[in-house]
């Protein structure tokens, strides 16, 4: 099956991951991509949409907060509503929740310092076109690097993303249990990464593509990006 | 008092204060950590800190009433998270 | 106070109590008023350099004139006290493409690639304010890389502070540290390495040393130089505030107390407003606009302005007016030495403005023509159109006097040096053991690089943690590899073995992971100058450094001085930081710290410690006795040299399974780093492994300087025993030493001595419960 | 009003504010982001944003006077940095 998938990585002022992401999709994906700047405002080209990590706006006020208000986070919303895959990565995910597509927020992490290093993962919902090549339950490894990803929901809210099996990734410990020694962050849930109800809209605060080749310590977010591959071959 | 001009219409300066605070229910480890620290330099009597931010915007609008409503429009949309902050607002208006 | 100490007037002043008639400026100071104040002094300038200028000037200086001159020869730019001394330091090899003398060194890598690096201090405005300090030390020396032309792709920082349990220490580390993240991890530049160490001769006066490295192609090269009359001279970046000028600021009125509120001498980092200055500055530089680049760090547009136009020997106009300031009514002097940070001064081809224009609004910066290049060779500068100053580039940037200030060796050496190390009785191992490896200096520091992000950018193969940093070029097989070292301590017992000891052992903790050495950078971190017994300390580590350089063929393309650290006359440890860049032809033969397999092999590569005088300066000693004592040895260079090489022809020939040098700590530290693992996991797992080994003591030779020892060229190797033979030869053609120890084991670290005939188990522990020690000396109280 | 009781005495409730704001003439890069996006977003009568923190805390003291001496200090001493920024502090006594 070859199929072209095109990807469009998002370059906010102060993106710091774009270029990593990007490499990833050409390099090791083999799948074209191109950068897409901000005060761009149609993304509809596009089969899938990257909002990459880093410090958009230099995370000034709260993180993600302003990026949500660049032009182009018009043009990804839209798209989004017409069920256009979006993953949003670390900084990505914040502005997800920031913009509304996703529902919570981010608190500083409960250590109040920024945090990097590798995490043990739990594939909870392998349904998505972002994870079809997981298996359900599976524990994987990926680094994480942020100071605010202390995901907050209310309760209501929370019971609905429950429910449509929006929990997608969690924070475990070896052995997949959920456990509050293998949380980095304070999350609720120990949630790492959520998808919306329809299915078309990730947000993770790991970073995919930051082991997507063995030599950098492990290639299991690969997966992440060849899942959207398989969905549309 | 100063004036600013807009075709042709005067514009008076206002400071605004937007005050950020978590909502109640939000767990705030911030300010957890701040009231942890204070208890351990002596200040044992201290029971409770929320951190919040205070933003003070200048701006320039035709009236009290019109800058009050920039103020909360800007609050509502950019300066507070909804999901998990509230805000309060007060104006003043700033001589030259 | 006790002294004058002229580094604190590095890029701005005192308050002078002054009456300035106008806001101009401009005014030529009256000789007889002149004489009376002296404000030079204030200004941190001497009586006779004053003289000097007006000599060399023909005329008095007027205040701006005086200002720039001022901030331009003091100690921090001119390198007043150090010029002559830096001179012996060999500065040139074949893989050197920039020596010393631009705003960074380059290293050739091969494919047409170039390495930019630097290392830089930011230690006296960490003293006053460790956070924002750190963060703009941190956005200085990224400028000065990519003022070559190359995009900064990795960070290291050397720190040093006052006992972890003293609270000003605990809070000067805490900001420092967090500064460092916020800017680094904000700009996507990942911080892959550095050290963090402890005495409480840091007390006052905490340690920041940044390095950066940057990589390009050959062609991407930029130079420093205000070359072609005519060019525009462009600044792109932050508006121009009254940062960093501590005093003198100027209104029509006697400067008072309450006038201390109106000059920030705290510079605010802004990572987000650098990184968008990295973009636009690559980019801008990509497009064929730019004829010369120069970043603003101390003394902001006049450093860059004179240093531009002296190294291309030309002039340069200034108009103020044209500077984008972000407060109203700043005088010439202000916006000429305003420290404002993010700012990149920009040589542009006359019809070129537009491009950089555009390329900065496209980044939303502003950029602005602020004067040209003339062949005059004065700096001169205007405020709308009126000359205020008018200097010969060439004397400003270059004509500071060079001192050659007395030494005299130290009274403290000769009871340091004659200390009986044969007297110390023998503890107990395990303590010991325990004790040295959760001590502040060799405990994980974990706790500090988890809070950096040294993974963006992908191309962190071996981060903190490891020893030395491993980079991947991307595109090319190859590897950077980098460490920063120094040992304050031993410096301070014998500054000519500490400053060839800095050099020794960041070229070890290079080529233990397969690398070879190529070039360094450093940091020369040192007291007050003008004291003798300072001076000599600086001289000394400077020979021993140049004289190591030398024999490993690692020259010197660049680094700093930063002197005066020090508070009421007490001044720290000499602390000379060395920076090595190596390169691996190929990173699937990198070698890692980590024991791979149990049976390997365990052995010592190069020498065997055990003689008393390497326990000299260690951690064990001062750990165990609180001593600082003893006169560390000088390293055998030749044995370092072959090390280097034995450790490079084997990882390139696949003999080891892993390596790591022998500091402090000694091969005890090291054994059982390698037997730790790595630490990257922010939940601990993994299982560790661990060692089973036998040493035995030579003829003099003592158990705890065999444990303990530092004063040695070695690393500690694992391989598979079929290559023993192998490394045996290797060795043997090197005329290294190898001693075998014995042998990999799960999970335990056993240690046997054997005297005569007899064996006997010194230690037998889980791994697991040393390292639990080792990684939670820092963990939070 | 809620009295707390430490050795016979009683204690009254406060519930103290720090504003801690930068100094005037420090450089605030946050404040400069969110006022260019505010600007952005159509606010285009904004002319300057400076960020501060709000903090709240909570404590015990015998009378106001006490209350607000033990507010200044830790102001002083951990809430505000003087070398960047400045501090006001105010108080009420809050009911149960
Ligand atoms: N310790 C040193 N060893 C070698 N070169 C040095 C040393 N200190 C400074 N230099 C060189 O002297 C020049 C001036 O240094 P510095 O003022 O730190 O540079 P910059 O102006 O870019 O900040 C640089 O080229 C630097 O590399
Ligand atoms: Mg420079």
């Amino acid at each position: 099956m070859t199929v072209t998938v095109r990807f469009g990585v998002v370059v906010f002022p102060g993106s710091n991951c774009d270029s990593d992401v990007y490499h990833v999709i050409r390099d090791v994906l083999g799948q074209p991509v191109d950068y897409v700047w901000h005060e761009e405002t149609d993304v509809s080209k596009y089969q899938c949409i990257v909002l990459p990590g880093g410090f958009s706006y230099g995370d000034y006020l709260r993180a993600g907060a302003l990026a949500r208000f660049s032009p182009v986070m018009r043009g990804v919303e839209e798209y989004a509503h017409d069920g256009g895959l979006v993953l949003g990565i670390c900084n990505g995910f914040q502005i997800l929740l920031e913009s509304g597509l996703l529902p919570g927020a981010m608190l500083p992490n409960d250590c109040l310092e920024f945090r990097c290093g590798w995490v043990n993962l739990r594939v909870d919902n392998v349904d998505t076109p972002f994870t079809l090549e997981y298996h359900r339950g599976e524990v994987v490894r990926m680094p994480i690097a942020h100071h605010e990803g202390n995901y907050v929901l209310e309760k209501d809210p929370l019971e609905a993303v429950k429910k449509h099996c929006g929990i997608t990734f969690t924070y475990v410990d070896e052995s997949g249990r959920p456990t509050r020694d293998s949380n980095p962050n304070g999350a609720l849930l120990n949630i790492a990464g959520i998808v919306n109800e329809r299915g078309n809209v990730l947000g993770m605060m790991p970073h995919p593509e930051r082991c997507s080749e063995e030599v950098l310590g492990g290639a299991d977010g690969l997966r992440v990006f060849r899942s959207v591959v398989r969905y549309y071959s | 008092m100063r004036f600013g001009e807009v075709q042709g219409v005067l514009l008076v300066r206002y400071r605004g204060t937007v005050v950020v605070t978590l909502k109640e229910t939000i767990f705030d480890p911030q300010g957890e950590a701040v009231k942890n620290s204070l208890v351990a330099m002596g200040f044992s009597s201290v029971t409770k800190v929320r951190m919040g931010k205070h933003i003070i915007v200048y701006l320039e609008a035709l009236n009290e009433e019109e800058a009050r409503e920039k103020l909360a429009d800007m609050a509502r949309r950019l300066l507070a998270n909804p999901v998990t902050e509230t805000y309060e607002i007060s104006l003043v208006e700033v001589p030259d | 106070m006790t002294r004058a100490r002229p580094a604190q007037l590095v890029g701005g002043f005192c308050v002078v109590s002054y009456r300035v008639s106008c806001a101009m400026g401009g005014f030529v100071l009256k000789t007889q008023s002149a004489e009376d104040s002296r404000p030079w002094r204030e200004m941190g300038l001497k009586d006779h350099e004053y003289r000097l200028i007006v000599e060399k000037l023909g005329r008095e200086p007027n205040y701006t004139e005086l200002g720039m001159f001022a901030v331009l020869w003091s100690e921090h730019c001119a390198y007043k006290h150090s010029k002559a001394v830096l001179r012996d330091l060999p500065t040139r090899g074949p893989r050197v493409l920039v020596g010393p003398g631009e705003n960074a060194g380059v290293l050739d890598i091969g494919d047409g690639l170039a390495v930019a690096f630097k290392m830089e201090s930011h230690n006296h405005p960490c003293a006053v304010e460790p956070f924002q300090g750190a963060a703009t030390g941190v956005g200085g020396i990224v400028r000065d890389i990519l003022a070559m032309g190359a995009r900064p792709v990795a960070l290291l920082d050397p720190l040093r502070f006052g006992p972890p349990d003293d609270p000003r220490s605990a809070f000067l580390f805490q900001g420092v540290v967090s500064g460092i993240s916020f800017y680094g991890n904000c700009l996507g530049i990942p911080t892959v390495g550095g050290e963090v160490e402890f005495s409480r001769s840091y007390r006052s006066n905490p340690l920041c040393n940044v390095m950066c490295l940057g990589i390009m192609k050959h062609d991407e090269l930029f130079q420093g130089r205000a070359s072609g009359p005519g060019n525009l001279v462009m600044v792109v970046g932050h508006s121009t505030g009254r940062d960093g000028i501590h005093g003198c600021t100027f209104a029509s009125e006697e400067l008072r107390e309450d006038s201390e509120s109106k000059r920030p001498n705290v510079q605010v980092g802004d990572p987000f407003m650098e990184k968008l200055l990295i973009e636009a500055c690559l980019e801008m530089m990509r497009t064929g606009a730019v004829v010369g680049v120069q970043d603003m760090g101390a003394a902001g547009i006049t450093s860059s302005c004179a240093e531009t136009a002296a190294r291309a020997g030309t002039g340069m106009e200034i108009e103020v007016r044209q500077v984008p300031t972000r407060e109203e009514g700043m005088t010439p002097y202000e916006v000429m030495l305003s420290e404002s940070q993010e700012r990149m001064l920009l040589i542009v081809a006359p019809d070129k403005a537009p491009v950089v224009r555009e390329t900065a609004r496209k980044w939303g910066l502003c950029a602005a023509v602020i004067g040209k290049v003339t062949d005059t060779g004065d700096l001169v500068v205007k405020e709308n159109g009126v000359e205020v100053a008018r200097i010969p580039a060439k004397l400003l940037a270059e004509g500071a006097p060079v001192y050659e200030p007395a030494s005299s060796e130290p009274r403290y050496l000769r009871e340091t040096s004659s200390f009986k190390l044969e007297s110390l009785p023998m503890p107990c191992i395990l303590d010991a053991v325990f004790k040295v490896m959760s001590a502040p200096t060799v405990a994980s520091k974990a706790p500090v690089w988890r809070q950096y992000d040294y993974m963006v950018r992908t191309d962190t193969v071996a981060g903190p943690g490891s020893g030395a940093a491993v980079l991947r070029v991307k595109g090319t097989r190859k590897g950077v590899v980098v460490s920063t070292d120094g040992n304050g301590r031993i410096t301070y017992l014998n500054p000519r073995a500490g400053g060839m000891w800095a050099v020794v052992e960041s070229a070890l903790n290079v080529a233990v992971t397969g690398a070879r050495p190529l070039g360094i950078t450093n940091c020369l971190n040192f007291g007050n100058p003008e004291d003798p017994e300072v001076f000599w300390q600086f001289k000394e580590a400077v020979a021993g450094m140049a004289e190591a350089c030398r024999r490993l063929e690692t020259p010197i393309t660049g680094g700093n001085v930063s002197f005066y650290n020090e508070t009421e006359g007490e001044a720290i440890y000499p602390t000379p930081v060395v920076g090595t860049v190596g390169l691996l032809d190929d990173i699937g033969k990198r070698v890692s710290p980590w024991f791979k397999r149990e049976g390997d092999i365990v052995a010592i590569l190069g020498q065997m410690p055990g003689d008393p005088s390497h326990l000299a300066g260690s951690e064990y000693l001062e750990r165990c006795f609180g001593l600082v004592a003893g006169r560390p040895p000088e390293p055998d260079l030749v044995l370092a040299r072959n090390l280097v090489e034995a450790l490079v022809r084997g990882a390139g020939n696949e003999l080891y399974s892993s390596a790591t040098d022998v500091s402090q700590g000694g091969i005890l530290a090291a054994l059982a780093e390698s037997s730790f693992g790595p630490s990257n996991d922010l939940v601990s797992s993994s299982a560790v492994g661990g060692a089973e080994i036998e040493i035995s003591t030579g003829e003099g030779h003592r158990l705890d300087a065999v444990l303990f020892g530092e004063g040695i060229a070695a690393a500690v190797v694992s391989f598979p025993e079929p290559n023993l033979p192998e490394v045996t030869n290797l060795a043997r053609s090197l005329g290294l030493p190898l001693t075998v120890l014995g042998r990999v084991k799960s999970g335990r670290i056993v240690i046997k001595a054997r005297e005569e005939a007899q064996v006997k188990t010194l230690l037998d522990i889980e791994t697991r419960a040393l390292k639990d020690a080792w990684s939670q000396a820092f963990a939070p109280s």
